[in-house]
């Protein structure tokens, strides 16, 4: 096998090592490992500690919701009932689908990311737990002030789609749907972070030999989720973006009287709604394929299929988001399109369900809880795609689009693609971090109680929506047939809210969480990483992977492992770190060094969300001080991350040497950066499709655009831009072994300058041409874009000055440097958005 | 007219089964298809699923491979959503095919929380106004201009066909026909805020000639005055037709024939004739008028015409019947 | 080993296949956007069908007579969702 | 009045036993809108409030008021009111004399449907 990094894979041989390693290795570990005591421990940053409570919020939420979805079955369980008014109920139903989405499906897959990956692929932590901390806070809090909006009746009723006009100042005037757009803003910005460290765990901390071929389905499922949130949840950042603009600056983005279209939202909205469907499904599926190949006692069949199908599944899933809106009036061929795609999205879930069943024919099933809940989720998810395959029929969907029907079909997928795996999880995945296991028999009560009540809820609700009952409703008339199929149906939730008590019993009873061993251990015969003995450290050395069940195949791994004859025993720099692997191969590359506990990203996600809250009840100055706050403490936290290397290298057993961090394409910050400025660089991107969706829909109020020659003049100004970043760079690798001396960051900083002055020229450009962001859809587009260059604009000065502040501290080093790479970049990025920005609305003026 | 007005409208056969009209038929027959379609295949996956845990060794071996996944993953569901898609587009076509223009015209528009009617003549003008009340005669092609003057609505009928939304800034054409005469109950289907869930209409078929009658003395009366006469005769209406007036009503409500020309709530010329009150929730009789007028909040919260508690039970039964005679 | 996905031919090939239904997909469906029901936009979803036909099969060939048939498996998949995606423009 | 009582002798008992025709009469209650202006006992909605409210409607001695309480008197008040007691504010309703008489055999039966 050729090698990816020049690493000789011969070396793999040498593990494990003949020897064990000394005890005192071991206390070392522990005491590097070690937890925060007592109050302190709110500052802990390991992913058993994050992962844990970020799963137990994320369940909090579910319940929450939950108890919301019950409120309005008893609403809907007679005809014009007034168990709630129809504000209350209105309410309610956007919460419930506000935070079942954003609250509980995303940051509970999430959650199991950062809890299971690291064991999974034996890595010490996260690439980055400080940013875990952050994400993990932030959502808590963010989530509960969200939640709390209810109780003093100032939550959003504008459903969880927040459609205008029906959420434009004209209709929604308080500040609910402020509060909808900035919370949600804000947890979605955490999601991303999220999404970022997860896609860099899983491509770069994988233990070695772990290929791509080898590893664990989670792993993969997590992969592709982490890249589709890049995708997609930019789509929903810039939604609030422009509603938000619209409602605080009176920018007509979706206001039809002055050339905006209520379509651009459902469009931008559903762009990232639909991928979100499959962003909670696959990791369930990442999770009911491993649960799958342990119960069946053997190798998942079709293991490639699987992640061929989930990659398909990725890419398939950003072709389907206008099957929402056929009924909006879209031209027929283009319905048609998207149709089709939602066939063609149908097939690789085909594929996952059939491994998944020809798993269980090969191999001979042990029944137990998670057994129960993989098998009925089958049966479930199957009924709620072949609904999906009804819908994306273009005749039928015209009748059963935004009626009971729709809730049946979501609720089944959901409920079968995601939750009951969850629920399957949790039994499957509780000895890794519990004293005892949950209980078998009250396991199958869960089960059977869940199960039915799913049928017995959501079965009926098929039928009442070919009757006629349209979704969101309140109430309905009597007299209609619909009274005995609504009381079924609130049976059923209470059936189904008794199962989930049943396991909050189970829970209380046999739940012990344990973050250090001894746990209940490897109960259902599991062959995968996590199941090795485990501390907070995750495995005391990292076992080198050569198949996709390593318990299976190396009975004696759990001990070798223990006894540190793998690779990276006990801590080679006396220090936190983890093994940073080549994101193919998996060939290892350097040693991290991890940052510990800290405060810091718990004070910072409390000031971001006091500035978020603050920004909602338009109280400004506190905003602008929870900014401050926030700042100082990133700041401080990154202070810490950034001391000054002990050793350069260290040895990881066998004679292996390693460097300890690295600079440039090979580093896991590298990484991390670009795919930020792929987040940023996709909201520009829609904001571009924003412009030509109001370009088509309303060219009468699209006026002339300035002079040619100041566009050439702006256009140029950018150009200018690369040219001196790139003459920055160039400088640099000249004065290569000696001092970079000023030039280079004076050229980076003049390239940014510059960058601000095209923006201020296309500002006054527009201005003279007589273009009001107020007036018409074209200037609030324009304007949009304008906005957006210049966020990126302030943080490339940001990062310029920092870099300056570098540089007078002597740590610009010739002849690469990672701040003065990053910076480039990142100015780069902001003269070509800018360069996009320019051209695109003066190529298309209007007469 | 007013008998049993909503077990006719809903109820069993489910309406999306009991096509009355060439735009649901077809719909259903796909309907029916698919949920053979849906028995058929998630009898597949249980049966799959019981030979994967409790079949004989020899089934097991041949489902337990990649083969499997190749058959039933691949190469079933590929030939079963062929043949659907094939099907769903030539039916959207056949179910979307260009107006000619000489369908009959009436134009909706989605309000918060009722529906505007206006019946248009071949050149686009308006020539009779109503509201939450559209009639058709059968066998005759109609085309609905669906406009919202507010936020999104969407306007469904299900015995007649699918829903079609009413998007601020756009108007949207909803072909329709009937063949069958009956009532059709009809909502709005797409989220409105408030009491989205009580905003309702009925689509009234009735035969050609007995329209066309219904529809010319529509017309007449609407272009005319003749009503004002009418209420002059009894005491009683005419305070009705007083207080109607002096209440604020002719704000929002127009009568053809009398000063009482506003527009943003329901035409009220032919209110004698309209089968509900409140947009589609109650039949509409001299009572559910009164108490409509006196009630309206409690009866349909948060909807947009306030309730007229200040006046006495005598004073609100005189205006109900007063509008109760305009037909 | 053929199979194998940490193979920079697989890799590369099922991304490529991928790929290129996202780009049918947003020739068909942006041709349709600038210019709805014209005869132009009918057009472009097949002949850029055609051309994605090709360029499968190119990839289909490298793959060589030992290649993965997991990889096969997504060109086809991408061929039928191209094909798929491409119906309504014919048949719609 | 007279016409009525040839039509159908009822029963002078102001206890109703007969199950099925209170349960008509619910219904009959519900889809008339009878709601809109009376609070009625097994109707959730309308709760109208202009009307005098007809829960414990058995234990009221005279019906507006002005007439005895009777099955016969209530089912013809509930046809035409302004006939039965001149003045009354209460609409002539769109019933059937049998339809009138289901109503008041479910608002005479204390409205236990």
């Amino acid at each position: 096998m050729t090698s990816e990094t020049g690493f000789d894979h011969k070396l793999y041989g040498l593990f494990p090592q003949p020897r064990k390693q000394p005890d005192e290795g071991l206390k070392e570990l522990e005491r590097v490992w070690e937890t925060p005591r007592g109050w302190k421990i709110i500052t802990a940053v390991n992913n058993n500690y994050i992962g844990f409570w970020y799963v137990v919020t994320s369940f909090l939420f579910f319940l929450l919701a939950g108890i919301l979805a019950l409120g309005m079955r008893v609403q809907l369980a007679a005809p014009m009932q007034d168990f709630m008014s129809p504000d209350t109920f209105n309410q309610f139903f956007t919460m419930h689908g506000t935070i079942m989405m954003f609250l509980f499906a995303v940051p509970a897959v999430e959650a199991i990311g950062v809890m299971l990956l690291p064991q999974m692929l034996s890595a010490r932590d996260l690439p980055f737990p400080r940013l875990s901390a952050y994400a993990f806070w932030a959502y808590l809090i963010g989530g509960l002030s969200f939640f709390a909006s209810l109780f003093i009746g100032a939550a959003p009723d504008g459903g969880w789609f927040m459609y205008p006009p029906l959420t434009s100042t004209a209709f929604s005037p308080g500040i609910a749907v402020d509060f909808w757009l900035l919370g949600i803003g804000f947890i979605e910005i955490s999601a991303i972070a999220g999404a970022i460290e997860i896609i860099v765990g899983v491509l770069r901390t994988r233990a070695p030999n772990m290929t791509l071929d080898r590893m664990p389905m989670f792993a993969w499922a997590m992969l592709v989720f982490g890249v589709m949130i890049i995708i997609a949840f930019p789509a929903v950042i810039l939604c609030t973006l422009l509603l938000e603009a619209e409602r605080m600056f009176n920018w007509p983005l979706f206001d039809p009287t002055r050339g905006g279209d209520p379509l651009l939202w459902q469009h931008l909205f559903w762009f990232f709604g639909h991928p979100e469907v499959y962003i909670i499904f696959l990791p369930a599926a990442g999770l009911m394929s491993m649960m799958v190949a342990t119960i069946a006692r053997t190798e998942l069949v079709g293991y490639r299929l699987n992640v061929l199908a989930l990659v398909a599944t990725g890419f398939i899933s950003f072709g389907v988001w206008a099957h929402h809106m056929f009924t909006v009036g879209m031209p027929r061929v283009s319905t048609g399109y998207f149709s089709a795609a939602s066939m063609a999205v149908s097939l690789p879930a085909g594929i996952q369900v059939f491994c998944w069943i020809a798993t269980l024919a090969s191999g001979k099933i042990r029944w137990s809880t998670p057994a129960l809940f993989v098998v009925g989720s089958i049966v479930i998810f199957v009924m709620g795609g072949l609904t999906g395959v009804m819908l994306g029929m273009v005749p039928f969907d015209w009748q059963a689009h935004d009626t009971y029907f729709v809730v049946a079909h979501l609720h089944y997928v959901l409920i079968g693609g995601m939750v009951l795996p969850m629920f399957a999880a949790f039994y499957y995945w509780t000895p890794m971090v519990s004293r005892t296991p949950l209980s078998e028999r009250i396991g199958r009560w869960v089960f059977w109680l869940m199960f039915s009540g799913l049928h017995i809820t959501f079965l009926p609700m098929h039928l009442s929506g070919l009757m006629g009952m349209p979704r969101r409703v309140y109430t309905y008339l009597p007299g209609r047939g619909l009274d005995l199929l609504n009381l079924v149906s609130t049976i059923g939730a209470f059936i189904f809210a008794l199962g989930v008590l049943v396991f909050l019993y189970d829970c209380a009873r046999n739940f012990r969480f344990t973050a250090k061993g001894p746990d209940a251990g490897n109960i259902f015969g599991g062959g995968t990483l996590e199941w090795l003995p485990a501390g907070l450290y995750s495995t005391r050395s990292i076992p080198v992977v050569h198949s996709r069940e390593p318990l299976w195949d190396n009975p004696e791994l759990s001990r070798e492992v223990e006894e540190g004859r793998h690779m990276l025993p006990d801590t080679a720099t006396g220090t936190r770190e983890t093994l940073i692997t080549s994101p193919v191969k998996a060939e290892p590359q350097y040693i991290q060094l991890m940052p510990g506990p800290s405060i810091w990203p718990l004070v910072a996600a409390i000031f971001t969300a006091s500035f978020f809250m603050s920004l909602t009840v338009q109280a400004y100055p506190f905003a602008a001080f929870s900014a401050v706050v926030t700042l100082a403490a990133i700041l401080r936290w990154l202070w810490d991350t950034d001391a000054p290397l002990a050793v350069e290298q260290a040895e990881v057993g066998g004679g292996i040497v390693l460097p300890v961090t690295v600079t440039g394409a090979s580093s896991h910050s590298w990484w991390a950066l670009n795919i930020l400025m792929i987040v940023i660089g996709m909201i520009g991107a829609l904001a571009v499709f924003a412009f030509f969706f109001l370009y088509g829909s309303s060219p009468e109020v699209w006026i002339a655009a300035p002079a040619l020659g100041q566009t050439a003049m702006i256009a140029g100004m950018y150009l200018g831009v690369l040219a001196l970043l790139w003459a920055g760079r160039r400088v640099l690798r000249a004065r290569a072994g000696r001092v970079a001396g000023d030039l280079p960051w004076v050229l980076v900083m003049a390239g940014a300058l510059l960058a601000t002055w095209a923006l201020y020229c296309d500002i006054t450009g527009w201005l003279d041409a007589g273009l009001d962001p107020t007036a018409t859809s074209m200037g609030a587009i324009v304007f949009m874009f304008m906005a957006l260059q210049g966020q990126v604009v302030i943080v490339s000065l940001i990062m310029v000055v920092y870099l300056a502040f570098r540089e007078a501290r002597g740590l610009v080093t010739t002849p690469h440097n990672v701040t003065m790479d990053i910076v480039a970049r990142f100015t780069g990025f902001v003269a070509v958005q800018g360069l996009v920005f320019t051209i695109v609305p003066r190529l298309f003026p209007g007469a | 007219m007013t008998e049993g007005l909503a077990g006719a409208l809903w109820g069993w056969p489910p309406p999306v089964l009991d096509p009355a009209g060439p735009y649901a038929d077809s719909v259903t027959v796909l309907a029916w298809a698919l949920f053979a379609m849906g028995v058929v295949v998630t009898g597949i996956v249980v049966a799959a699923l019981w030979v994967a845990l409790r079949g004989p060794e020899r089934w097991r071996r041949v489902l337990g491979g990649e083969k499997a996944v190749w058959i039933g993953g691949v190469a079933f569901p590929g030939v079963v959503l062929t043949v659907l898609l094939i099907w769903g587009l030539t039916l959207t076509a056949s179910l979307t095919k260009p107006i000619t223009g000489d369908e009959m015209r009436i134009r909706v528009t989605g309000e918060m929380w009722w529906f505007r009617v206006e019946y248009l003549d071949a050149a686009g003008n308006v020539v009779m106004r109503d509201a939450n009340e559209v009639r058709i005669p059968v066998g005759v092609p109609v085309v609905f201009e669906l406009r919202s003057a507010d936020v999104l609505h969407s306007f469904w009928i299900p015995h007649l066909s699918g829903k079609l939304d009413m998007v601020p800034g756009r108007t949207n054409l909803l072909r329709a026909e009937a063949t069958r005469t009956g009532q059709f109950g009809g909502v709005c289907a797409e989220y409105c805020g408030g009491p989205h869930a009580l905003m309702g209409f009925v689509a009234i078929a009735k035969e050609p000639e007995e329209w066309q009658r219904w529809f010319d003395a529509r017309v007449a009366a609407d272009s005319v005055q003749p009503l004002a006469a009418v209420s002059t005769t009894n005491p009683q209406l005419a305070q009705g037709r007083e207080l109607f007036m002096e209440n604020g009503c002719a704000a929002c409500h127009r009568v053809a024939g009398t000063q009482a020309n506003g527009l943003a709530g329901p035409d009220l010329t032919f209110m004698g004739d309209r089968a509900t009150v409140g947009a589609g929730i109650l039949p509409n009789h001299r009572g559910t008028l009164t108490g409509w007028i006196g009630d309206s909040q409690g009866i349909k919260p948060g909807n947009r015409m306030p309730s007229y508690d200040r006046l006495s039970a005598q004073q609100l039964d005189a205006i109900a019947a007063w509008l109760g005679q305009l037909k | 080993m053929g199979d194998d996905l940490s193979l920079r031919i697989n890799r590369r090939t099922i991304a490529a296949a991928f790929i290129l239904w996202t780009a049918h997909f947003m020739i068909a469906y942006g041709a349709e956007q600038i210019a709805p029901g014209s005869m132009a936009a009918r057009w472009i979803a097949p002949i850029a069908a055609l051309a994605s036909f090709a360029i499968l099969a190119l990839c289909w060939r490298r793959l060589g007579s030992n290649g993965s048939n997991v990889v096969r498996l997504g060109l086809a998949i991408s061929g039928v969702a191209i094909a798929f995606q491409t119906m309504p423009a014919i048949v719609g | 009045m007279g016409v009525l009582t040839a039509c159908k002798p009822p029963a002078q008992t102001r206890q109703h036993d007969d199950a099925a025709a209170q349960k008509r009469g619910l219904k009959l209650m519900e889809t008339k809108g009878c709601g809109a202006c009376h609070e009625i006992p097994g109707l959730n909605w309308p709760r109208g409030q202009l009307g005098p409210s007809l829960m414990r409607f058995n234990d009221t001695g005279l019906i507006a008021g002005y007439l005895p309480n009777t099955p016969v008197n209530l089912a013809a008040f509930i046809r035409n009111a302004p006939a039965t007691k001149p003045g009354s504010t209460m609409p002539a309703m769109p019933v059937t004399v049998s339809e009138a008489v289901d109503m008041a055999a479910y608002l005479q039966g204390g409205g236990r449907d």
